[in-house]
């Protein structure tokens, strides 16, 4: 198990570099050149020059990427270009946030979705099946920024209960976190409808109810925990990629989030603070597919006892 | 005398998985003769279905040697793997999973001989046609696909598709297991008369010791990867003698009432096949072994056309 | 451009508070402020940033400002003292403290100024200052001198943040995050792209805001400002749409409209776009400009129709300046000028605006309409605001005609127009050497009529000429809670004063 | 109704909605199982035998299977009308079941010994230990040692899961067993051993048995009453012997004559022609009339009445007697 | 052993698969809803010329935020636009968006998915780790920086939305094909002297074929909703175009005095992506292969 996860941890090492280097490539097509940005209309052909080399932008890209390399694994991502801020530093204020949103939609969402698949699943073709499975399908299909700009229609301007932007209250948090959590709800709903259907028809099932289980225990006690694995892939991978599912949302309630920092980096093209964002995105995406991976062993003992004999190759 | 059709000397197949080497057929050797019926018996996993797909080229053997009517089979070009196709055919267990669903009954059949090249389109008809009424399927069933028939007409279009390229030689791999008995003695019987009017020649595989025992006119009993026994049918169910092929016959349950059941129950069950040790594989289980067991076991002689890989069979001759 | 200064205050503020929650005379202590742009940074010099002068201004103190009707309002600098053409003395006050308890001296005042010339962001606004001669002659006089004789020297120097040496060199990142300056408030948070919380000194120089704290809240959205707005979590919000503006009022809201000397300008690329190249061609364009339907659809009508190429807000606008027919909205005007210009009917041109920008998309959106209706072909090409400046200046962009917003002055006098002459013109790769000797001629100088006399014969040039074509000065719409009483725009066009309401 | 019957059912009609279609799985069935005797219900796939089982407990799956009519007496209390709460103590207690195929009866991510426990603790009243002290006696009984209590099912061969199924449902020592094919997913020499355990385990808690298989061989060693079913139907029932040495269906004659004697070597089986009834659409009259070597128009005319050719033994057709 | 089932009757006419899946799809009322209002929609964008009242263009700034009426069925906009005009030809671009997008990822992503599936080994191996690297970066933000790239237009978005979304389809494919090469029918195949290309297209592709056309409905739903995001973001289509991402972008500043702004387009989009959602789920039952039997 552990040289499992040591192999993993050291598998990320080329997923981090190729990433790096994909997104340093296609930033390297973007039009407009940061120096040239940073100056402003007035900035002389000097100007630009000059901070070009002081930024190091008119090395060749094998060096910048081999800068930007060693100086990440120190996670170290040096200045943004537009605002001189540490992006480290930047990075570690802003992750709390967003990540607070996506951690409580994520919550509400498995509090809500499950159960809401589990009777789906076990009143299948009822009227409550359809209705609930239609309502999921429908937040699947809805944008959620039209949905948090809906509701700040409703609740903000004609209600007046929540505020429209920030988050300073907890008040703040409930339209975003409820933008968010839609359409997870809706596909943790869905997936658990599909797995719970699929696990409720094995035999196991009827055994232990022909051993005089209560109905109850059957489904949530052996269906349910049979038909976690899929159901935690759904919700690890949105766990995995919290740090850039509220992106959206941040911009619209100016929540000083990854997101947020993120699509303002873009639009200036302050590259570094996008290399530097979407290094540590996908670095958080590996650990937590690693997680999730340790989490399948610890859930499925057979998954877990091929981890032992080694026998693991990824899918 | 008959003309020998397949002969395998010394066979092994060994499949690399990540715990190890699997020794899925480990030194087989057989022959056999045009017309005849080779049956394969043995438990789950001992590697009947690879012996029958190492030998069709399906899986390239690691070791040993393939000769067809005489001919040395082992490494072949693709061109010639392609005319030994044509003789050497296969008829799956899976009446389901060997049919393709996205095709017709006709398509199915006519696939092989499309491929053959060399008809009209006309003439393809007529095959299909021909092959069809042979296996005793309805041309109404020319047009439907796999998942609308049952189990024993599917088997027929798995049939017709291995006898379309008129082949001399087919391995059959458990191809009534899936079925129920009325509906085996259906196909049974139809192999058996295709046997007679074609002059096949067949592996026939199977765990169903009473079946192989129907079809069969020699019959070897593979344990682990090896073949412990081989005999002519007769002489194997009367007078076996390795202790696993006795152990395997006692444990038939008869249908019959009020005859006395002498069963000898083995302890365990068959071990995996990855990495084994040498010698009899079979030792762990056999109520009779002893430190000779720990060698090597070679398939010998011990009566006319029966043989046998037991250090002890002396003992129970 | 040298920076907003200049603003006139219009109509619609003062309207004493109806309906608002809080009784008059009650003093809030926190008074939040919703703006659109984060400034990112803190640090004295520049940025380029739209958003960052408003709020340094209140962190950093400058030499000395002018009110709105361009008269000078000193600061720190009490006095300027014209020694010659090209050399000022400047006496500045004794008490001014940094908020770190550092007294101000001359020695900052040049440090200052010698930071702001090394650096490439702000060197701009002292360009003009020979640095080498430009010296503290004692604690409270600065010595300036001049490289040469210049219009706008003195006025420019308004947009210089004073700082101090020791506290910028001990900051590590320049005090963009720590910043500290002798202004009335001090930064106490800031949560980049969230809000920035300031507070009031007590030991400023001059009164003590009254409003002790100070929250902005950067709501980019300009609906989402508005919303703010009604469900009290703002006071004030800068810059609401027009659609929302006359309901808020309604609803007791007060609100003022701040027109300030930003002209709406249709640009033409000359030197490169092979269609634009021919005046008449840009005559045609400006014709065909619905000037009022633009006002109306883009800015909900709160505005002023430009008359001439210059902003409406220039203070001495004199009648000399303003032709009998700025191109009023004609499109037979338009398709005749087409024609004289040889251009043939399905022509197609390519608009250029800043992607994001609703107004000038909108703007856009209706010049393509007018173009179509006199036989032309017209597509929108949008180009992301981090490179829009750039793509305008690159003749090879393959633009015939871009939409900017752009201040037109940056003083309040009649070099508003030379001004817009230095710094527009050649970023539209027009040139015409007549105008380009006027220009200069008007800015190395600093005698009065000379400028008069040159700017009136620039204005004729760019009325006939066509290079850019101005459309309206638009308002900024500023609404605050009704409570804060009288709301006074002051400086940058977003400060505030009132009873209650006050920033500087 | 005798007090020696522990089971007895009557008129059951069982079917299920598929597609839209109705599926008339079980067609009336009358069976009888007498205290301690094992009862053998053989036939094809699809002939309604899982369902029986499953119609017993009340376990058919929802919401498809629907029980039709019927009434199903064990101890002389209809198990069909009794209150979901009290037959839930039935399950597993009184009654309990092994599935066909051992591969999937066990849930795959609790140990096995906890799936024991499971049982035993549902219907005893004991403590921890003691419930777990019974699983491991349950595992060694069925000769697993107690060690792999903690084991999970995937660590088992085929053969050691089916011996763990039934620990499982021998763990509260039923009255009444009902095995569904517990040995068909197993090889003979396994299948061997689990028969031999069975029947040690049967005498030794005295438990009856429903035994459903479709290997005669199986029939023949462990029961004493057997029940031929077809299309739902029981067409012949009556004791091993009279079912083997006299049957007098001709499906049972079929099934026979499909069969393969060790003994004697026949070059052609004779098998029964022709495939069972779509359970969608059945026949009127005789379900087996299509495939009847014997069948006359009478056959294809209303309900066949069950014939009594002795005491224990019936058959459900008009020519029982004339055709031998 | 193992019982099978094998009943119900043999039937003789010829059916074919397409009419069997249609079948199957009819009898779900959810399914056949999406699919009336997918082709509704597709002839509304084939259409829109002719049914809609107006051009998405055409203004006029005498009648801007026209209430709804019925003259202009959904009102007008800030140009005095009709917005259902402007609907009507929306659904174009978004259709256009989410077909070709899809087209672009499917095609790609399934030529991967099924090299790396069948042949394995190496290819499958180098193709894997560059898909992990591909996939380490959320979609969103992918199609962002791609977007940004590229430039934003209608044509850039349905290029970034390909890009980023290859992936999802060649894993699909690829693992249909690791499962498919296995079954013992290709294995006859092979007996029977196929080669690779027959075995790919005969055997192997059209029985992965249905769960792609799911995945591929389902992801014509996700691609159009993600280009409305990056119109959103102003990194997609751009005005005047009438894409419904765009219009909500536009109406957004608009919610308090004309919501009917932002909530049509926003409606079209739920409606649209919804359809194709329930498509795909009816799909999904019709094709499995579980019910067949
Ligand atoms: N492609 C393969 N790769 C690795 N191992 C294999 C492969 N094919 C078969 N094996 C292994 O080889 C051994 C023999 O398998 P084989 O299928 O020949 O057995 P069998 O006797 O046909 O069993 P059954 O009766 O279950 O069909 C088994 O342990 C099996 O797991
Ligand atoms: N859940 C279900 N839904 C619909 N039809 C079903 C269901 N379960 C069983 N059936 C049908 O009911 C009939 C009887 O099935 P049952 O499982 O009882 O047969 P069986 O005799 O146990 O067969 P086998 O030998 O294959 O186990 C069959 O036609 C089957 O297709
Ligand atoms: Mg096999
Ligand atoms: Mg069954």
């Amino acid at each position: 198990m552990l040289r499992y996860t040591i192999k993993r941890l050291l598998w990320m090492i080329p997923v981090l570099l190729g990433v790096s280097l994909l997104i340093m490539a296609i930033m390297e097509f973007c039009p407009g050149d940061p120096a040239k940005i940073m100056l402003g209309i007035d900035a002389t052909e000097e100007n630009v020059a000059e901070l070009n080399a002081e930024l190091g932008l008119d090395d060749p890209f094998i060096v910048r990427y081999g800068r930007f390399v060693v100086n990440a694994f120190h996670f170290e991502f040096g200045n943004s270009y537009t605002s001189g801020e540490s992006i480290r530093s930047q990075i570690l204020f802003r992750i709390p946030y967003t990540l607070t949103i996506s951690l409580v939609s994520l919550v509400i969402s498995v509090l809500i979705g499950i159960p809401c698949g589990v009777i789906s699943a076990t009143h299948q073709y009822s009227l409550r099946d359809n209705l609930t499975m239609l309502a999921a399908l429908f937040c699947v299909s809805m944008p959620n920024f039209w949905f948090a700009l809906m509701m700040i229609t409703v609740f903000s301007l004609k209600l007046g209960w929540l505020p429209s932007v920030g988050i300073e209250t907890v008040k703040g948090y409930i339209i975003p976190c409820i933008a968010v959590a839609l359409g997870t709800t809706a596909s943790i709903a869905r997936q658990t409808r599909s797995s719970m259907l699929e696990v409720i028809r094995q035999d196991y099932i009827t055994t232990a109810r022909a051993k005089g289980q209560k109905e109850k225990v059957v489904i949530y006690g052996h269906a349910l925990q049979n038909a976690m694995m899929p159901i935690i892939t759904v919700i690890g991978s949105r766990f995995a990629g919290a740090l850039a599912g509220s992106m959206v949302v941040e911009s619209i309630f100016s929540i000083p989030g990854m997101g947020n920092y993120l699509i303002n980096a873009i639009n200036s093209r302050d590259y570094a603070v996008v290399q530097a964002g979407v290094f540590v995105i996908a670095l958080w995406f590996g650990l937590c597919m690693l997680g999730m991976d340790l989490i399948y062993a610890w859930a499925d003992p057979r998954i877990r006892s091929q981890y032992k004999k080694g026998k693991v190759s990824r899918k | 005398m008959m003309a020998q059709i397949l002969e395998v000397k010394n066979l092994k197949k060994y499949f690399q998985t990540p715990g190890g080497e699997l020794h899925a057929v480990d030194n087989v050797s057989f022959r056999m003769e045009a017309g005849t019926t080779l049956g394969v018996v043995g438990e789950s996993g001992c590697g009947k279905s690879t012996l029958g797909r190492t030998v069709l080229h399906l899986h390239e053997s690691t070791d040993g040697k393939i000769f067809f009517q005489g001919e040395d089979i082992t490494r072949v070009d693709k061109k010639k793997l392609k005319a030994l196709r044509e003789d050497m055919q296969i008829i799956f267990q899976d009446p389901y999973s060997s049919l393709n669903p996205r095709m017709s009954v006709s398509e199915i059949i006519r696939e092989p001989l499309k491929r053959k090249g060399g008809r009209t389109k006309a003439e393809l008809d007529t095959d299909v046609e021909r092959l069809m009424d042979l296996v005793g399927l309805a041309q109404r069933f020319a047009n439907s696909y796999p998942h609308e028939l049952d189990g024993g007409r599917r088997q027929r279009i798995g049939i017709a598709r291995a006898l379309s390229l008129n082949p001399k030689f087919i391995v059959c791999d458990e191809p009534v297991s899936a079925l129920d008995v009325s509906i085996q003695a259906q196909i049974l019987n139809l192999m058996k008369d295709l046997q007679d009017q074609m002059g096949l020649s067949y592996i026939f595989i199977t765990h169903d010791l009473s079946v192989v025992k129907h079809m069969s006119d020699e019959i070897s009993v593979m344990y682990l990867g090896q073949m412990v026994e081989k005999a002519s049918a007769a002489e194997l169910f009367y007078h076996p003698i390795h202790p696993y092929t006795k152990a395997l016959l006692s444990a038939i349950p008869i249908p019959k009432v009020n005859i006395e059941r002498k069963r000898i129950l083995l302890k365990g069950e068959i071990t995996s096949p990855v990495n084994p040790k040498p010698g009899c594989r079979f030792a762990a289980r056999c109520a009779y072994a002893s430190e000779e067991c720990k060698a090597p076991q070679t398939l010998e002689e011990v009566e006319p056309g029966h043989f046998v890989s037991c250090c002890c069979s002396k003992k129970f001759i | 451009t040298t920076g907003g200064t200049t603003e006139s205050a219009a109509s619609g503020g003062s309207a004493a508070a109806t309906g608002a929650e809080i009784a008059s005379g009650e003093k809030k202590d926190t008074v939040v402020y919703a703006y659109p742009n984060d400034p990112e940074s803190f640090g004295p010099l520049r940025q380029p940033k739209s958003g960052y002068s408003e709020m340094t201004y209140q962190i950093y103190d400058c030499l000395f400002t002018y009110d709105t009707d361009g008269n000078f309002v000193p600061s720190v600098c009490t006095e300027v003292e014209q020694v010659d053409g090209s050399h000022y003395k400047l006496h500045l006050r004794n008490d001014v403290k940094f908020s770190d308890g550092h007294l101000l001296t001359a020695e900052d005042v040049v440090y200052s100024l010698k930071m702001y010339s090394e650096d490439s962001n702000s060197s701009s606004w002292v360009k003009y200052l020979d640095m080498e001669n430009t010296k503290a002659a004692d604690d409270v006089t600065v010595e300036l001198a001049l490289v040469s004789e210049y219009a706008f020297a003195i006025s420019t120097l308004q947009n210089v943040n004073l700082f101090y040496q020791e506290a910028y060199e001990a900051s590590v990142d320049g005090m963009t995050s720590n910043p500290i300056g002798s202004g009335p408030y001090t930064l106490k948070e800031y949560v980049s792209g969230s809000y920035a919380l300031f507070e009031a000194r007590d030991d400023y120089w001059g009164d003590k805001a009254s409003i002790p704290n100070l929250k902005v809240m950067f709501i980019k959205e300009a609906s989402q400002r508005t919303t703010a707005l009604q469900t009290g979590e703002v006071d004030c919000a800068y810059d609401v749409l027009p659609s929302d503006y006359s309901g808020l009022i309604a609803e007791g809201f007060s609100g003022s409209e701040i027109i300030t000397d930003r002209a709406l300008n249709l640009m033409f690329n000359n030197s490169s776009s092979s269609i634009c190249q021919d005046p008449k061609v840009r005559q045609a364009i400006a014709y065909a400009t619905d000037n009022e339907g633009i006002l109306q659809a883009a800015y909900g009508g709160y505005g002023e129709l430009c008359t001439t190429c210059s902003s409406v807000g220039m203070i001495n606008l004199s009648d000399m300046y303003i032709p009998d027919d700025y191109y009023t909205y004609d499109l037979d005007k338009a398709k005749a000028a087409f024609s004289d210009a040889g251009i043939a009917d399905g022509t197609s041109f390519t608009i250029m605006v800043k992607s994001g920008d609703a107004a000038t998309t909108t703007c856009a959106e209706i010049l393509q309409q007018s173009l179509q209706s006199v036989g032309m072909n017209a597509e929108i090409k949008q180009v992301e605001a981090a490179v829009f400046d750039d793509s305008q200046k690159d003749e090879n962009s393959g633009y015939d005609i871009s939409f900017n917003t752009m201040n037109t002055a940056g003083s309040k006098s009649s070099l508003d127009l030379i001004n817009l002459y230095c710094f527009i013109i050649p970023n539209l790769h027009y040139t015409n050497e007549e105008g380009a000797e006027l220009s200069a001629a008007a800015v190395n100088t600093t005698d009065k009529d000379l400028i008069h006399e040159n700017t009136e014969k620039l204005t004729q040039l760019i009325c006939d000429e066509v290079p850019y074509y101005a459309i309206a000065s638009n308002a900024t719409l500023l609404v605050a809670n009704g409570a804060l009483n009288e709301v006074v725009p002051a400086r940058g066009g977003i400060t505030v004063r009132g009873n209650y309401f006050s920033w500087r | 109704m005798s007090n020696q019957n522990l089971l007895e059912i009557k008129g059951l009609k069982v079917s299920y909605q598929a597609d839209g279609k109705k599926v008339c799985a079980v067609n009336g069935v009358d069976l009888v199982l007498e205290k301690g005797e094992t009862l053998g219900l053989v036939g094809e796939t699809g002939a309604g035998k899982t369902t029986i089982a499953k119609a017993i407990l009340r376990i058919l799956p929802q919401p498809q299977g629907h029980m039709d009519a019927g009434e199903i007496f064990v101890d002389g209390e209809n198990l069909l009308t009794i209150p979901e709460a009290k037959m839930r103590k039935i399950r597993g207690k009184k009654i309990s079941m092994i599935f066909q195929d051992p591969m999937t009866s066990l849930n795959p991510i609790r140990s096995v010994g906890d799936q024991i426990s499971e049982a035993i603790q549902l219907h005893e009243k004991l403590s921890k230990t003691e419930i777990q002290q019974r699983a491991i006696e349950m595992l060694e009984q069925v000769g697993i040692p107690g060690s792999r209590y903690g084991d999970y099912p995937h660590q088992f061969s085929g053969g050691m899961k089916q011996r763990v199924v039934i620990a499982m449902a021998l763990a509260c020592h039923p009255e009444l067993l009902l095995a569904d094919e517990p040995t068909t997913a197993l090889d003979v020499t396994i299948q061997a051993q689990v028969l031999d355990m069975m029947n040690r385990l049967k005498a030794e808690y005295g438990t009856s048995v429903v035994m459903i298989t479709h290997d005669l061989g199986v029939i023949a060693e462990m029961c004493q009453q057997v029940a031929v079913i077809y299309a739902g139907e029981v067409v012949e029932f009556g004791t091993v012997e009279e079912i083997f040495e006299k049957p007098s269906h001709p499906y049972t004659k079929g099934l026979f004559g499909s069969l393969i004697d060790l003994e004697q070597d026949v070059e052609r089986l004779s098998p029964i022609p022709g495939l069972m009834p779509d359970p969608t659409e059945l026949p009127t009259g005789c379900k087996f009339a299509p495939r009847c070597p014997n069948c006359e128009e009478a056959c294809r005319k209303g309900a066949i009445e069950d014939r009594k050719l002795s005491e224990t033994h019936r058959v459900k057709c008009l020519r029982a007697e004339e055709v031998k | 052993m193992r019982g099978r089932k094998c009943n119900g009757p043999a039937r003789k006419k010829k059916e074919s698969q397409f009419a069997a899946v249609m079948k199957r799809l009819k009898r779900n009322k959810f399914a056949m809803a999406g699919l009336i209002i997918i082709i509704l929609l597709i002839l509304i964008a084939i259409f829109a010329d002719v049914i809609a009242p107006y051009g998405y263009a055409e203004q006029d700034l005498k009648n801007t935020f026209a209430s709804p009426s019925a003259t202009h069925l959904c009102g007008t906009d800030k140009l005095g636009r009709d917005v259902f005009s402007r609907l009507i030809y929306g659904a174009r671009e978004s259709l256009l968006i989410g077909f070709l997008s899809v087209l672009l990822a499917a095609s790609i992503g399934m030529v991967l998915g099924a090299i790396a599936g069948y042949y394995g080994g190496v290819l499958d191996n180098v193709l894997m780790r560059f898909l992990d690297i591909y996939q380490s970066i959320p979609n969103i933000l992918m199609s962002m920086v791609l977007a940004t790239a590229l430039g934003a237009s209608t044509q850039n978005t349905i290029l970034a939305l390909g890009i980023s979304t290859i992936p999802l389809h060649a894993r699909i494919l690829r693992s249909q094909f690791m499962t498919l090469r296995e079954q013992e029918y290709v294995e006859a195949a092979i007996a029977t002297n196929a080669n690779d290309f027959e075995i790919i297209f005969k055997h192997v592709l059209p029985n992965a074929i249905s769960p792609m056309i799911v995945q591929i409905t389902m992801s014509l739903g996700l691609s159009i909703l993600a280009g409305a995001t990056l119109s959103f973001l102003g990194l997609g289509a751009q005005p005047p175009s009438p894409e419904w991402g765009t219009m909500i972008s536009e109406g957004r500043n608009y919610l308090r005095n004309y919501p009917y702004l932002a909530l049509a387009p926003g409606l079209c989009i739920m409606v649209t992506v919804l359809s194709f959602n329930l498509l795909g789920d009816g799909l999904r039952d019709a094709l499995d292969p579980k019910l067949k039997d």
